[in-house]
């Protein structure tokens, strides 16, 4: 029982970060009725961004000194005699990073918005009205040039990311069974909730939410009330991807960063399908689910099995549900 | 030959069709008429098969066709048209025409993939039979290489009737066959629709807005009003129906 | 000049190489692939070999993307149930001749994997579009996962890989890369061929019906169950033989190839070439195999094969993949076949009119 | 209000749309533009409202000025914000949305005009609007549905509206009603109106002046009185007999030699 | 078509005829090739990137030496993206293009080496090198050409283990990446663990980039492990492990194997997230270039590395990764001149031959002693252990043959 409390735990801090990433896919797709395969390297990107800002940026000769590594004098006078890992060490350690973390988050997400409005000048905003199958493979293109500039950008160095929360571990007995969890996890689960919830509420409750909705719905009727749809769509990009550079500089610190974290948008893809593509309700449940799920899957089976759980996840649902949980079923004109 | 009893429909909340009955004689004209939303095309929808009623039955030739796959019905000898046009886009006339002859024919895949011997007798067959009863009867032998995005509404029009009559069926359902027509193209496609019915003896069953075509060539009319059928019988009789006025027609028609 | 296209019966209106044009080029072309062995140097030879084996997989990727309109994401793994059911099939028909071994084998791998190809379409009865690619990328991140576990190892030489056969047809034994080729070109040109045919029948017919619209194709007596499995079972029996071709022609076979990159590549290859076109898969092969080479050649000569540029060859590679499948996508849905059939019709009304 | 000078369209830069269209709407008139399916209405008005680019169309040649101002750079959205408000074909109303999320949506088309947004005129208007006002759109009837679709135009406070077949699948005896609300934003509001339909005796009921467009080309127009007495009008969309005699000719009596002579040309 | 039958078979006639024609014609080389593959890009692009400069500073040394009998020598090296079919491309289309002139071949991964084995055949064989040291390439019957400049994973499992049994020890966990190079010696360690009596309480895997950190720290937690065997990284993820380790304070002594122990990496890391990798052990089969006191030809690269990268990082320091490929090149080398200077062609056949039968070869710095070719690999190694302070891993074995 506390085994399954602890993979429970664990899964639902990833499936918050899903559910963070989830909320960019769907995001885009409300909007624009484009399925974004690329959301994963957009996220990439962002986790760049972030070491970009965090870690190279306060590197350079440069950079004030503070800014690598801030540490009055009371805080050097605090940790002294501390452990290297006490809790108290950890945070004061984790303050010390908190100008290059700052910098770090706000670097990745303005850049990110700007490199989610271009995509969408340049490659989305040409393909309004055209197939679905044209919008899928376009972004699939988009896969493979953001992942060859990533390689270009940034050569492939090891590369360590300050975490964005301190990272106290906190452990208790629960059932018997010795608890662990990172602190820096549970900060992160919650941040990521917040974004997820704040945005769901926008949708719902604000004129700019039916500004979306309406475009979702119907993409040149809402042009012909006056509502903006290209700005709709920008808009909806630069949701997309500043939430992929929160949801990126999360994964960066979590397990590190390399180009492979693109992949991780596959399986957020199919977590959005397993959802339905245009309920964020739906995602959220599809999202903590399957991160329960593979917490399950990796305590009893292993690594290597976790990593399918989306897909067989998707694929049991939509056999059941070809529109996903919640997802509105496409009426057929005839 | 074509007979529907009590028939039900009802997508979530909303009831489509709420108990329709009638039967479209043998080789006659039989209209269905009603304002948008009271279940015409959903009645088609359901008589070719794309949707299952949830009470009801369909009979065909006697036979209960209600639980059946719309290709199945097609394969007894069932064709239909389309409201807004569903002709294949990306074919010639010629290859939607073709199409219609699909149930007749018998190429499985590893004799098409290999084409020669009896794929090969079997195609070039079909395109006699095509151009000599279909493309010939319809007048449409000039487009037969165009593609569909060429022609004009009206013909499109055509090469869907012409591709529904090159199933041979015994019932034909035509979805709104003159609708967005002017009175000359319209008296046109009047005339085929007649031509049909008397050289192939076929039943047809038919959809329509334009009173005046229906009143003239229909034997036999359905009127529907919010998913219930409100009269049926001849079309002197259906016009003055006080339901249908009432529900329908208005005292300006 | 403008050819008159006169024909006496239906049968001459039915064919396909139904004009001057297209003879010209498929005969050329035909001419060429047979000499081409004599000159080609071992490199040359070894691409054509590989263009060849993903040709016709692409082909496969056609008939169900191009002509049915249902989109697949996954067929790398089709490509992968040919390759390792070969291997597995071989092993385990130790006991034949060697000489037919073949003959039994890859009829094999093909049904083996068509039958997987129906079991991954059956989503495509419900779900379209969208979901149908996630579906079969979903279904070959799982194909591949299954014959990396230690589970199927014995069979399948899980992650590390397993050895393949040397192909054995009738006594003469294809270990040279010149050998495959001679198989591997009959065979692409085959499956183009019955491609073709299978559009001048029903079957095919009744594929485009579908892609265009799949109700009004049912109306007129097309199951859509039957045919859009069929589709499935055609296009993954395709890679399937693609797969054992590339089984027979590689010394080893290792999961890592049968990835999503090799998905992908069927699909970007049929959208630059021309979906739904019969040399769409011919000439989008060409393209996406020979311009990362031109780029990894033009690049090393300009920095004179230095290291310190080498690592940026990858990724430029990468990034033209990305632009050219855009490009195309935004500028030429139809792909090269387009091109090169704007070409043809300006040299046929040449010197009268130009488009 | 509205100048469509000898327009040409194309879609997927192949299919050809518009051949040289020409039509005006004058202020604070009432224009009716009559033509069968496929004549290309619907393609001159989204070319008027420039929602033509998100179909794949173009507008090759001619140009089209609203206000004394060219569009053919002007978003639509900006379009709306001017003035001119397309009443899409069907209705198309935002179906999952409540009704007054419809209309606020359409208040976007008031932003930066320094205009407050006046729902309750159109709820005066339309009372039944008001009383579904919290109702999911969808559920609202045919009639209620092109309502909102109308209140949706009035919060706008268009110059022009442009309606695209607004008895579309109407019965008979609610279009009436229909047009009678056309009518009344006309001489209440004083707002131009460009009618599209294909139901020639309803739309002459209320408009000024008449266009009849054939294959993406204008082939008649007038005034409505002129258009009413005109033989062809008569005979191809009011339903009277050539011969001029009492009632109409049966679809049975139709000659076949007549409708070869049409199909050959 | 409107092919003949008879025109077809003499069509196909010709074609096979010319096919069949011998096209290689062997002329006297001007100099001889040596391919290689790096991951340049890719996953393990970090360690590509390091060694790289090593084939330049190779082809200085070996050819201001002479060459191969008085021939000069020339590298050709590409980047395979860490993806063994592009390595496998790479070979293929340098073997073409060359032909002859290509005397040896350096691959760069596992997988690499395991999917061109089977192709060494005939004119297509090569002397093949490579980074890795997988076990099932040490058995000339199976792999003739193919050779490790080091001892296999196995070997170095057997040595942490009989390591970790001597500090008494008794609950092992293992983690090790899903990869063909990860997986290597996993049945092996299984077997020496029961054979010298370690309890294995954990065997967890991970991927090779991007893992999953908290959860396989969480499970290695409540396994009570004692020592953890990390194995199949290059860069990334072990020391995302320890870190988390780390936090917790769990008292787990980590070990690494020769990919895990690049001093670059450690020192980064130490840089970056403070000393947690204090204690940290592996296995080494060379030396640190640093301590190159009594080592004759570590000097040699020294000087050289001096000369060539100056104002560069490399100027003092040659990675554990680069060593290794040097060692690798000096074997090739060594064999390769022993054929020719023998009078013999430098086919696959001969220059193996020599290969295999090198013995108490004193290497001039990357070993403790001489040491000998057995099954095609060089079973010896040390343990050594990493220090934040000193920022030097230092011996913590003596040198340990198997």
């Amino acid at each position: 029982m506390g085994q399954f409390t602890q993979f429970a735990i664990n899964g639902l801090m990833s499936g918050a970060i899903y559910a963070l990433i989830a909320v960019g896919i769907v995001s885009v797709y409300k909007a624009t009725k484009v399925v974004n395969f690329a959301h994963g390297y957009l996220i990439m990107f962002g986790a760049y961004f972030y070491f970009t800002f965090a870690v190279i940026i306060p590197g350079q000769e440069w950079a004030p000194e503070w800014l690598a590594s801030w540490k009055p004098s009371w805080m050097l006078e605090m940790r002294k005699g501390l452990g290297m890992f006490s809790p108290l060490g950890a945070v004061l350690d984790w303050m010390a990073n908190i100008p290059r973390i700052l910098l770090g988050l706000v670097g990745a997400v303005s850049c990110n918005a700007i490199l989610g409005r271009v995509v969408e000048r340049t490659l989305m905003r040409p393909l309004m009205g055209q197939s679905v199958f044209a919008m899928i493979m376009v972004t699939v293109g988009l896969i493979s040039i953001l992942s060859g500039s990533a390689s270009l950008i940034w050569t492939a160095d090891a590369a360590f990311v300050p975490h964005i929360a301190p990272n106290t571990p906190i452990r208790f007995e629960l059932f018997g069974t010795m608890i662990f969890l990172f602190g820096a996890d549970i900060v992160n689960m919650l941040i990521a909730l917040l974004i997820f919830g704040g945005i769901v509420t926008m949708v719902k409750f604000t004129k700019a939410g039916i500004a979306i909705r309406a475009t979702a719905e119907d993409q040149s009727t809402a042009y012909s009330m006056g509502i903006s749809v290209p700005k709709v769509f920008s808009n909806a990009w630069v949701l997309a991807s500043t939430t992929g550079a929160v949801a990126g500089a999360i994964l960066a610190t979590r397990n590190g960063i390399s180009p492979s974290l693109g992949l991780f948008g596959f399986s957020v893809l199919a977590i959005v399908l397993m959802g339905g593509l245009d309920s964020y309700v739906g995602c959220f449940i599809a999202a903590m689910s399957v991160g329960v799920l593979e917490a399950m899957t990796q305590w009893k089976m292993g690594g290597e099995w976790a990593a399918i759980v989306p897909y067989v996840a998707v694929l049991v649902v939509i056999i059941f549900r070809p529109h996903g949980l919640m997802g509105q079923k496409e009426v057929e004109r005839i | 030959m074509l007979s529907v009893s009590d028939l039900h429909l009802s997508f979530g909340g909303i009831k489509a069709l709420r108990g329709v009955n009638f039967e479209a004689k043998k080789g006659e004209i039989t209209g269905v008429i009603g304002p948008n939303g009271a279940g015409k095309t959903s009645l088609f929808n359901a008589i070719s098969g794309f949707y299952t009623p949830h009470k009801g039955r369909i009979h065909f030739n006697n036979a209960d066709i209600t639980g059946i796959s719309p290709d199945k019905r097609a394969s007894l000898g069932m064709a239909r048209t389309f409201q807004n046009i569903a002709l294949f886009r990306g074919m010639t006339v010629l290859d939607n025409i073709k199409l219609g002859g699909h149930t007749r024919l018998n190429t499985g895949l590893f004799s098409a993939l290999k084409y020669f011997g009896s794929a090969r007798k079997e195609e070039l067959e079909l395109r006699r039979d095509i151009e000599e009863r279909v493309i010939d009867f319809l007048e449409i032998d000039h487009i037969r290489k165009y593609p569909i995005t060429m022609l004009s509404y009206g013909l499109q029009k055509r090469v869907e009737l012409a591709r529904a009559l090159a199933m041979r069926p015994s019932v034909l359902l035509l979805d709104e066959p003159v609708a967005g027509m002017n009175r000359e193209e319209t008296a046109d496609m009047a005339r085929f629709i007649l031509d049909v019915q008397e050289q192939y003896g076929t039943t047809i069953l038919l959809v329509e807005h334009d009173m005046h075509m229906v009143m003239d060539i229909c034997s036999h009319i359905v009127v529907l009003n919010f998913g219930q059928q409100i009269a049926s019988g001849t079309p002197t009789e259906v016009a003055k129906n006080p339901a249908v006025i009432e529900a329908y027609l208005g005292v300006a028609a | 000049m403008i050819n008159g296209n006169l024909k006496a019966d239906y049968s001459a209106d039915e064919r396909i190489l139904n004009n001057r044009n297209k003879q010209f080029f498929v005969y050329g072309s035909m001419f060429f692939l047979t000499l081409f062995p004599v000159f080609a140097d071992d490199y040359a030879v070894l691409m054509a070999c590989k263009m060849g084996i993903l040709l016709i997989a692409v082909i496969g990727v056609n008939v169900l993307t191009g002509y049915t309109g249902l989109i697949s994401l996954g067929h790398g793994a089709f490509i992968a149930i040919g390759a390792y059911s070969t291997v597995i099939f071989s092993n385990l028909f130790d006991g034949l001749p060697t000489g037919i071994l073949p003959f039994v084998v890859v009829p094999l791998a093909i049904s083996v994997s068509a039958i997987i190809g129906i079991i991954v379409g059956l989503p495509s009865l419900r779900v379209k579009g969208l979901y149908l690619a996630v579906a079969t990328l979903a279904a070959s991140f799982i194909v591949k996962f299954l014959i990396e576990q230690d589970l199927f190892s014995p069979w399948t030489g899980g992650i590390v890989g397993i050895d393949t056969p040397v192909p054995n047809i009738l006594g003469w034994e294809l270990d040279t890369k010149r050998e495959m080729y001679v198989l591997i070109t009959v065979l692409a040109i085959c499956t183009m061929l019955a491609a073709q045919n299978l559009f001048r029948t029903r079957v095919g017919r009744a594929f485009i019906a579908i892609r265009d619209r799949d109700y009004s194709a049912e109306i007129l007596g097309i199951s859509l169950l039957r045919y859009k499995l069929m589709s499935f079972a055609i296009s993954a029996g395709y890679c399937g033989l693609s797969g054992a071709l590339g089984a027979y022609f590689y010394a080893r076979i290792l999961p890592d190839q049968f990835g999503l990159n090799l998905s992908l590549e069927l699909v970007a290859a049929l959208i630059v070439g021309g979906m739904g076109r019969t040399l769409g898969p011919f000439f989008g092969v060409i393209i996406i195999m020979l311009v990362p080479e031109l780029i990894k050649i033009s690049m090393s000569s300009a920095t004179g094969g230095s290291l310190d540029w080498a690592r940026y060859t990858a990724p430029v590679q990468e990034i033209v993949f990305g632009l050219l499948l855009v490009f195309f996508l935004l500028k030429e849905p139809l792909g090269i076949n387009q091109i090169t059939d704007r070409m043809l019709r300006a040299i046929n009304r040449w010197p009268f009119a130009r488009g | 209000m509205l100048t469509i000078e000898n327009i040409e369209v194309s879609y997927y830069h192949t299919v050809q749309a518009l051949r040289g269209l020409s039509l005006e709407v004058p202020q604070g008139k009432i224009v009716t533009l009559l033509g069968t399916n496929g004549a290309g209405k619907t393609t001159t008005l989204k070319a008027a409202s420039n929602l033509l680019k998100l179909e794949n169309g173009e507008v090759g040649e001619g140009h089209i000025h609203f206000d004394g101002q060219n569009i053919k750079n002007i978003a639509p959205d900006v379009l709306v914000k001017n003035g001119l408000f397309h009443v899409r074909e069907g209705r198309r109303i935002f179906s999952e949305m409540t009704v007054e999320d419809n209309l606020i949506a359409a208040s976007y088309a008031l932003d930066g005009r320094g205009i407050k947004v006046d729902f309750d005129k159109v709820y005066a208007f339309f009372p039944r609007l008001q009383e579904r006002r919290k109702q999911i759109a969808g559920y609202l009837s045919g009639g209620e549905q092109q309502m909102l679709a109308f209140g949706r135009a009035m919060i706008a406070r268009p110059k022009l509206i442009l309606m695209d077949e607004p008895s579309l699948g109407l019965a008979p005896k609610f279009v009436k009603e229909i047009f009678d609300t056309i009518k009344r934003l006309n001489t209440e509001d004083g707002t131009s109106i460009l009618v599209v339909e294909q139901n020639a005796g309803v739309a002459f009921s209320v408009a000024d002046f008449g266009y009849i467009m054939e294959n993406g080309q204008i082939v008649l127009e007038g005034d409505v009185e002129a258009l009413k007495n005109d033989k062809d009008i008569q005979s191809f969309y009011l339903g009277i007999p050539e011969d001029g005699s009492e009632g109409r000719q049966s679809f049975r009596d139709v000659k076949h030699y007549k409708r070869r002579k049409r199909w050959l040309s | 078509m409107t092919f003949n039958r008879r025109e077809f078979l003499a069509t196909g006639a010709a074609a096979t005829a010319a096919i069949g024609t011998p096209m290689i014609l062997k002329a006297q080389a001007k100099e001889y090739v040596l391919g290689a593959s790096l991951p340049l890009t890719g996953p393990f692009a970090t360690a590509g990137q390091l060694v790289a400069p090593a084939f330049s500073l190779a082809q200085k040394l070996f050819n201001d030496e002479g060459g191969i009998a008085g021939i000069p020598i020339r590298f050709v090296t590409e980047d395979s993206g860490y993806v063994p079919q592009n390595t496998l491309a790479n070979y293929q289309r340098v073997l073409a293009t060359e032909g002859n002139s290509l005397v040896a071949y350096f691959s760069d991964s596992t997988g690499a080496m395991k999917l061109i084995a089977p192709e060494l055949k005939g004119d297509n064989a090569r002397l093949m090198g490579s980074t890795s040291f997988a076990s099932e390439l040490a058995d000339p019957a199976t792999h003739p050409y193919q050779y490790l400049s080091g001892p296999t994973y196995q070997d170095q499992f057997d040595i942490l283990m009989q390591n970790i049994k001597l500090a008494g020890g008794s609950k092992i966990a293992i983690i090790y990446s899903n990869t063909e190079f990860g997986r290597d010696p996993l049945e092996h360690g299984r077997a020496k663990a029961a054979e010298l009596g370690l309890e294995i309480v954990l065997e967890e895997t991970t991927k090779p980039q991007g893992a999953d950190i908290p959860t396989h720290v969480t499970k290695l937690a409540q396994s009570g492990a004692e020592h953890c065997i990390l194995h199949g990284y290059v860069t990334g993820v072990w020391p995302q492990l320890i870190g988390g380790a780390r936090q917790f304070g769990l008292p787990v002594q980590f070990h690494g194997t020769f990919w895990g122990m690049e001093k670059l990496i450690a020192d980064r890391i130490t840089a970056e997230a403070g000393p947690f990798l204090a204690g940290y052990q592996g296995v080494m089969p060379y030396r640190y270039f640093y301590d190159r006191d009594d080592a004759p030809r570590y000097q040699q690269y020294a000087a050289l590395s001096k000369a060539m990268f100056a104002g560069t990082p490399l100027e003092n320091y040659m990675s554990t990764w680069a060593l290794q490929a040097m060692c690798g090149l000096e074997l090739a080398m060594k064999a390769l001149r022993a054929t020719a200077e023998a009078g013999n062609e430098l086919t696959a056949d001969n220059v193996a031959e020599n290969l295999s039968g090198i013995s108490d070869w004193d290497s001039g710095g990357f070993f403790g002693g001489p040491v000998s070719m057995t099954n095609n690999k060089i079973g010896t190694g040390r343990v050594y252990e990493y220090s934040p302070e000193t920022k030097l891993f230092t011996p913590s074995s003596d040198w340990l043959s198997t």
